[in-house]
C-alpha cells in the first residue's frame, strides 16, 4: 500500500516538475497556461496519492474534497486568463491596424 | 501475484499520465498541446478512479476534460500563430533544467519521508465520527458543504471573480461557422440527457459521488454543447438572467450561513435536524451558480453577448 | 462458471481494442485508421459491457451499463464522421 | 459580538452580489459595506485588545475537522490597516472612474479585493489561506486589467501567470505538510511540526510561493508594471495591502508555526535579498520616469525593510529585544502601507490633472494642486523615515536590533536606502514645485484629496505618536499567539 | 467460503490482466496521437482514450468494488462526446 501511495506521489512530484519547467520556459500565454494546469494536477496527485488507503481501506475525504476546490479555482483561473489573453489580443490587432493607416 | 499486478497497472497508469504530460508541454503546436492536454484530463479522470476517488474522477471527467478542454479549444482561434516557441536562452535552458531536477529530488525526498512519518492522526477518523450528525452521508460532500463549507463559499467566490472578469473583458468575435445536421441531430437527444444527468448527480451527492460542482459542469457543458451545435443560439441567451442566477445562488449560500449564525452562534453551523436539507439548498444554488458560471465564461466573449451585458449596466445607469 | 463467461467474454473484446490501436498505428492513412479504430472499439466496448454485465449482480448498474454501451455507440458514430468531415476540409484546403 | 469576525469578511461579501446585480447604487453599496466593514475591524481590535486572542469555528466545528478564524494582535491591528485603507480608497474611488459602465465594473471585483484581504488576514487554516490567496490574485489582476490598455493587459497576465504560480507552489507545500501530519490547522501544526526532511522542504516551497507573491528581490520583476498600470485606487490597494499580506503570511508561518524549521542561515539569506531589494528597489525608484513607476518600485525597496528583521527576530532573545522588533516590523508595514496608498492616490489625483504622470512635467503642480503635493511630501516624509512618522520609530528600532543581534552591517544598508529615498522624494517636489502651466481639467477637490490626506496623516502623525499602544498590544498578546 | 475467495482472487488476476491489456492499447493509440501527423490523427487516440477509459472504468468498479465508476463511466462517456464537438468545431471558426 505504501508502494502505491510513493508511486502516485512521485508521479505527482514529477508532473509538478514538468508543468513548473514549461512554466518557466514558455512566455506565450497558450502554452503557459497548459503547463501551469499541468504543474497543478501534479499538486493535486500528491494530495489524492496521500489519501489512499489500500484497496480495502477506505481513503481520506478530506484530500478530496480540496483538490475538487482546487479544480474549480483552477479552471476559473484558465477561463479568466485566456479572456485577458484574448482582450490583448484584440488590442494589438487594433494598434497595429491604426498604425497600418498612419503609414498609409 | 494481485500485488504484482496492481503495481503493473498503476506504473502503466503513471507512465502514460508522465508521457502525456511532458508531450502537452513540449509540444510546437498549440492545437496539439491542447489535443494531449485534453487527453491528459481523460487520464486524469481514470487515475482518481483507481485511487478511490469518485467524486474526483466525475469532476475531472466533466471539468478537466470537457469544460476547460473546450474553454482552451475556443482560445486557440484566437492567437494569430500556432506555433510555440521559447525565448530563453541556452544557458536560461540550463540553469531552468537543473533547478527543477533539483526540486524534484528534494520534493521525492520529502514525500519519501513524509509517507513513513504518518503518526499523526489522520483527519479520516474524526471525519467518519462526525459523517452521522453531518446531514449526509457521502464523505467527501460532508467535508466540502458541511466541515469545510466556507473553503466552498470563498471557492464560488473565486469563480465570481474570474467570471466577473471574463465579462468585464470580454471583446467582439465572429460566430462560428454552421455545423453539420448530424451534429445537430444528436445534440437534440445528447442535451437532455445531460441535463438529466446532471440533475441525477445533484441528487445522488448526498449519499454517493456526485453533487454540486459536478452538476453545475454538466448542465454548463450542456449549455457549451448547444453553443457548438448552434453557434448563434447565444443572441437567445439572456445574459442578465444568468447574472443573476449565478450572484443568487451565491447569496443563498451566505445567507444559509448567516441564518445559522444566528440560530447555533457560529457562521454555517447547521442545526443537525436540518442539516441534510440545508445541504441540499445550498447544493442546488450552488449547482445553479456553478452552471452559471461556466457558461458564461464560455460564451462571454459573444458579440451580442457584450452588447447585452452592457446594455443592461450602462441602460440602467443612464435611467438614473 | 459464470465468471469465466465474463472473462471470456471481457478478452473477447480486448481482442478488439487491441487490434483497434494496432490499426491507428499502422494503418496509412486517417480515414483507414478513424474506421479501423471506430469499429474495432465499438466491438471491444460490447463485449468488455456484457463481461461486466454478467459479472454485476445489480439491476439498475446493468440497465447503467447499457445506457453507457448505446451512447458510446452513437457518439462514436457522431465523433468520427465529426473527425472525417474535419479531415476531408483539412484535405481540401490543401489543394 | 465575536461575529464581528464573521462581519468582517460577510459584508462586502454580501455587498458584492448585491452590486453587481444592482449597479445602479453600486458606490453608495460599496460605501456602506467597506464602512460597516471599518467599524467590524475596530470592534475585533477592540476585543483582542481587552481580552485577547479569540478564535471563531466555522460551523461549529473543532479546528482541525473544520476550519477556524482566528485574530491576534498581528491580524487585528493589520485588518483595521487594511479596512482604513480600503475605506479610504473606496471613497477616493467613488469619484475617479467617470466612465459609468467601468464604474459598475470596479465595484463587485473592488468588495471582492475587501472580502480577500480580510479573510486572508483571519484565515487559521493552510488551504483556507490557499483558497484565499487566489481569491486575491484573481480580483487584484482583474481590477489591473480594469485600465485596459495594453500596458495593463500585458501587466495582468504576467501578474495573473506569475500569480497562479506562486499559490500552486504554496499549495505543493501544503500538500506535503498534509502528507507528513495530516492537519491543515496553524494552531494544531505549530504543536506538532517538527525539524525533518518533509518539514523543510515544504516550508521551502510554501516560503517560495510567498515571496513570488510578497515581491522580495529577485521575484519582484512582476510588480511595477502591474503596480504602475493599474488604476490609481487599486495601485493603492495593491502595493499597501495585497503584497504586505503575502508577508503577513509568511511571518505567520516562520514565527508561529515553522519557528523550529527556520534556521539563522536562510533567514540570512532572505534578509540579504531584502537587503538588496532595498537598495535596488530606491535606485530604480530614483531614475523612474513616471511617478507611479517611482512608487511601484519604492514600494520593493519597502517590503526590502520588512525582510531585514527576519534574520534579527530569529537571533534576539525572547522577551523585550524580540518584541521591540517585532513592534518596528510592524510599525514599518503599517505606515508603509498608509503612506504608499496616500501616495497612490495623490498620484491618481495628478495624473487626472495633468493627463500624465511624468515626473519632470510636473512643473506648476504644486500651486494648481497644493493640497495633494502637500500629501505626498507628508507620505515621502513617512517613506523616507523623518519623525514623526512611524517608520522613523521603526528604522531607529531596526538599527537598534541590529546592534543588539551583533548584525551592524544592515545599517548600513538601512542609511543608504533613506538617503536615496530621501533623493527620490525630493526631485518630486522639485519638479512640482517649479516653474509651469497649471492647466488642467477642474476637480471635485474634497473627496479625492481628504481621503489621501487622512491616510498621509495617520502614517505621518498617528503613527508616530501612538506607537505606544501597539508596543503595549505586541507585549501583552504576544506575537506568537498561534496557539 | 475458500473456494470463493480463491475464484475472486482468480477472478481479480484476470481483470487486472484486463486493464494491463486495455492500459497498453491506449499506450499503442498515444503513439499515434504522438506522432500525428494531421490533427484528426490526435483526435482518434483521444477518441480511443475515451472509448478505452470507459472500458477502464467498468473493469475498476468490478474490481475495487466501488459502483459509482458506473457513474463515472456514464459521464465519461457522455463527455468525450462534447470533447470531441468541441475540438472539431474549434478550427471551424479557424478557417
Amino acid at each position: 500500500m505504501i508502494s502505491t501511495q510513493l508511486l502516485y506521489s512521485l508521479a505527482g512530484v514529477g508532473l509538478f516538475a514538468i508543468g513548473l519547467r514549461a512554466t518557466l520556459l514558455h512566455h506565450l500565454l497558450l502554452p503557459r497556461l497548459l503547463a501551469l494546469n499541468v504543474c497543478g494536477a501534479g499538486v493535486f496527485l500528491i494530495f489524492i496519492a496521500v489519501a489512499y488507503a489500500g484497496i480495502e481501506g477506505m481513503a481520506d475525504p478530506v484530500p478530496h474534497a480540496l483538490v475538487l476546490t482546487g479544480i474549480v479555482v483552477a479552471v476559473s483561473a484558465t477561463a479568466m486568463a485566456l479572456a485577458l489573453g484574448r482582450r490583448l489580443e484584440s488590442k494589438e490587432s487594433e494598434t497595429m491596424k491604426s498604425e497600418a493607416m498612419k503609414d498609409e | 501475484m494481485i500485488e504484482i499486478l496492481w503495481f503493473l497497472v498503476d506504473s502503466m497508469l503513471v507512465l502514460l499520465l508522465l508521457a502525456l504530460a511532458w508531450t502537452t508541454c513540449s509540444s510546437r503546436d498549440v492545437m496539439r498541446a491542447v489535443t494531449l492536454f485534453i487527453a491528459m484530463g481523460l487520464l486524469l479522470a481514470i487515475i482518481w478512479a483507481r485511487l478511490k476517488a469518485p467524486d474526483l474522477a466525475l469532476a475531472e471527467a466533466i471539468i478537466g476534460a470537457g469544460v476547460s478542454g473546450a474553454l482552451l479549444l475556443s482560445a486557440i482561434s484566437d492567437y494569430p500563430s500556432t506555433a510555440i516557441t521559447s525565448h530563453r536562452s541556452p544557458l536560461m535552458h540550463g540553469i531552468i533544467n537543473t533547478f527543477t531536477l533539483a526540486l524534484t529530488i528534494l520534493m521525492s525526498w520529502a514525500v519519501w519521508h513524509g509517507l513513513n512519518m504518518s503518526d499523526g492522526v489522520r483527519l479520516s477518523e474524526q471525519v467518519s465520527s462526525q459523517i452521522p450528525v453531518s446531514g449526509v452521508s457521502n464523505p467527501v460532500t460532508a467535508v466540502l458543504l458541511n466541515f469545510r463549507a466556507y473553503d466552498t463559499l470563498l471557492e464560488l467566490a473565486v469563480v465570481l471573480t474570474a467570471v466577473l472578469a471574463v465579462l468585464i473583458l470580454n471583446d467582439k468575435r465572429a460566430d462560428s461557422a454552421a455545423s453539420s445536421p448530424l451534429l445537430r441531430g444528436m445534440t437534440r437527444w445528447l442535451v437532455p440527457l445531460l441535463v438529466v444527468t446532471s440533475g441525477y448527480l445533484l441528487w445522488v451527492g448526498a449519499h454517493a459521488p456526485g453533487g454540486a460542482f459536478q452538476a453545475g459542469a454538466m448542465l454548463a457543458a450542456a449549455m457549451i454543447l448547444l453553443q457548438l451545435a448552434y453557434p448563434s443560439i447565444h443572441r437567445g441567451f439572456n445574459l442578465y438572467l444568468l447574472r443573476v442566477l449565478l450572484v443568487a445562488g451565491i447569496f443563498t449560500f451566505v445567507l444559509v450561513g448567516l441564518w445559522m449564525m444566528s440560530a447555533n452562534d457560529d457562521f454555517l453551523a447547521y442545526t443537525p435536524a436540518w442539516a441534510g436539507t440545508l445541504i441540499l439548498i445550498i447544493e442546488t444554488a450552488a449547482t445553479i451558480s456553478i452552471a452559471a458560471a461556466l457558461t458564461l465564461a464560455y460564451i462571454g466573449g459573444r458579440p451580442t453577448g457584450w452588447e447585452t451585458g452592457d446594455h443592461v449596466i450602462t441602460g440602467k445607469e443612464d435611467a438614473g | 462458471m459464470i465468471d469465466s463467461l465474463a472473462v471470456l467474454a471481457v478478452f473477447f473484446g480486448l481482442f478488439f481494442f487491441l487490434s483497434g490501436s494496432i490499426g491507428l498505428l499502422r494503418l496509412p492513412d486517417v480515414f483507414s485508421r478513424l474506421h479501423a479504430l471506430a469499429k474495432a472499439d465499438n466491438i471491444g466496448l460490447a463485449f468488455v459491457t456484457l463481461g461486466i454485465i454478467l459479472l454485476e449482480p445489480s439491476l439498475l448498474n446493468d440497465i447503467k451499463l447499457v445506457i453507457i454501451w448505446l451512447l458510446i455507440m452513437a457518439a462514436s458514430a457522431v465523433s468520427s464522421h465529426l473527425v472525417a468531415r474535419r479531415a476531408l476540409r483539412g484535405e481540401r484546403d490543401d489543394d | 459580538m465575536s461575529n464581528a469576525i464573521i462581519w468582517v469578511i460577510m459584508v462586502p461579501f454580501l455587498g458584492s452580489l448585491v452590486s453587481i446585480i444592482w449597479s445602479r447604487y453600486a458606490s453608495l453599496i460599496a460605501i456602506i459595506s467597506n464602512l460597516a466593514a471599518l467599524i467590524a475591524s475596530t470592534v475585533i481590535l477592540t476585543q483582542v485588545y481587552q481580552s485577547g486572542p479569540f478564535i471563531h469555528e466555522l460551523g461549529g466545528w473543532q479546528a482541525g475537522l473544520g476550519i477556524s478564524l482566528r485574530a491576534d494582535a498581528l491580524s487585528s491591528i493589520l485588518l483595521v490597516m487594511s479596512m482604513t485603507v480600503i475605506s479610504a480608497a473606496t471613497f477616493y474611488a467613488s469619484t475617479y472612474f467617470t466612465d459609468a459602465a467601468k464604474r459598475a465594473r470596479f465595484w463587485p471585483l473592488w468588495l471582492m479585493l475587501t472580502v480577500a484581504l480580510n479573510a486572508l488576514l483571519l484565515s487559521g487554516d493552510l488551504f483556507n489561506l490557499y483558497v484565499t490567496l487566489e481569491l486575491l490574485g484573481l480580483s487584484a489582476v482583474a481590477l489591473t486589467a480594469l485600465s485596459d490598455n495594453r500596458a495593463a493587459l500585458q501587466a495582468a497576465i504576467r501578474y495573473l501567470s506569475i500569480g497562479l504560480l506562486g499559490s500552486l507552489v504554496f499549495l505543493a507545500g501544503v500538500a506535503l505538510v498534509y502528507a507528513g501530519y495530516g492537519t491543515l490547522d496553524l494552531a494544531a501544526l505549530a504543536k506538532v511540526v517538527q525539524a525533518n526532511p518533509l518539514s523543510q522542504v515544504a516550508f521551502g516551497l510554501m516560503t517560495a510561493g510567498l515571496l513570488i507573491k510578497s515581491a522580495l528581490f529577485p521575484l519582484h520583476f512582476w510588480l511595477p508594471s502591474a503596480h504602475a498600470s493599474a488604476p490609481a485606487p487599486v495601485s493603492a490597494a495593491l502595493s499597501a495591502l495585497v503584497v504586505k499580506v503575502a508577508v503577513y503570511i509568511l511571518l505567520r508561518l516562520w514565527i508561529d508555526v515553522f519557528d523550529l524549521v527556520l534556521t539563522p542561515a536562510s533567514a540570512m539569506l532572505l534578509g540579504t535579498l531584502g537587503a538588496i531589494a532595498v537598495i535596488w528597489g530606491s535606485w530604480q525608484a530614483l531614475q523612474a520616469q513616471r511617478l507611479k513607476l517611482m512608487a511601484a518600485y519604492s514600494t520593493v525597496a519597502q517590503i526590502g525593510y520588512l525582510f531585514i528583521f527576519l534574520p534579527l527576530i530569529v537571533v534576539l532573545p525572547e522577551g523585550t529585544l524580540q518584541d521591540a522588533a517585532f513592534t518596528a516590523l510592524l510599525l514599518m508595514a503599517l505606515t508603509h502601507g498608509f503612506a504608499k496608498s496616500a501616495f497612490f492616490l495623490s498620484a491618481g489625483v495628478i495624473q487626472q490633472y495633468c493627463g500624465h504622470d511624468r515626473i519632470a512635467e510636473l512643473g506648476g503642480t504644486a500651486r494648481a494642486l497644493p493640497l495633494t503635493i502637500f500629501v505626498i511630501a507628508l507620505s515621502g516624509v513617512a517613506l523616507i523615515g523623518l519623525p514623526p512618522s512611524g517608520s522613523f520609530l521603526g528604522k531607529w528600532y531596526l538599527i537598534s536590533s541590529s546592534f543588539h543581534a551583533g548584525q551592524w552591517w544592515w545599517i548600513p544598508v538601512i542609511v543608504v536606502g533613506s538617503i536615496l529615498a530621501t533623493a527620490y522624494v525630493f526631485r518630486i517636489l522639485g519638479h512640482a514645485f517649479g516653474p509651469g502651466e497649471s492647466i488642467g481639467r477642474v476637480l471635485n477637490w474634497g473627496r479625492e484629496e481628504i481621503p489621501a490626506l487622512m491616510l498621509a496623516l495617520i502614517a505621518t502623525l498617528i503613527l508616530g505618536f501612538g506607537s505606544a499602544e501597539l508596543w503595549d498590544l505586541v507585549a501583552q498578546h504576544g506575537d506568537t499567539t498561534g496557539n | 467460503m475458500i473456494s470463493a475467495s480463491a475464484s475472486t482472487s482468480i477472478l481479480t488476476i484476470a481483470l487486472l490482466f484486463a486493464l494491463i491489456i486495455l492500459l497498453l492499447s491506449l499506450f499503442i493509440g498515444l503513439i499515434r496521437a504522438w506522432l500525428g501527423p494531421s490533427v484528426e490523427d490526435r483526435f482518434s487516440a483521444v477518441l480511443l482514450i475515451g472509448t478505452g477509459g470507459v472500458a477502464i472504468l467498468m473493469i475498476l468498479a468490478i474490481v475495487l468494488q466501488i459502483p459509482a465508476l458506473y457513474d463515472v463511466a456514464l459521464v465519461l462517456a457522455l463527455l468525450a462526446v462534447v470533447g470531441t464537438v468541441a475540438l472539431t468545431q474549434s478550427e471551424t471558426t479557424h478557417d
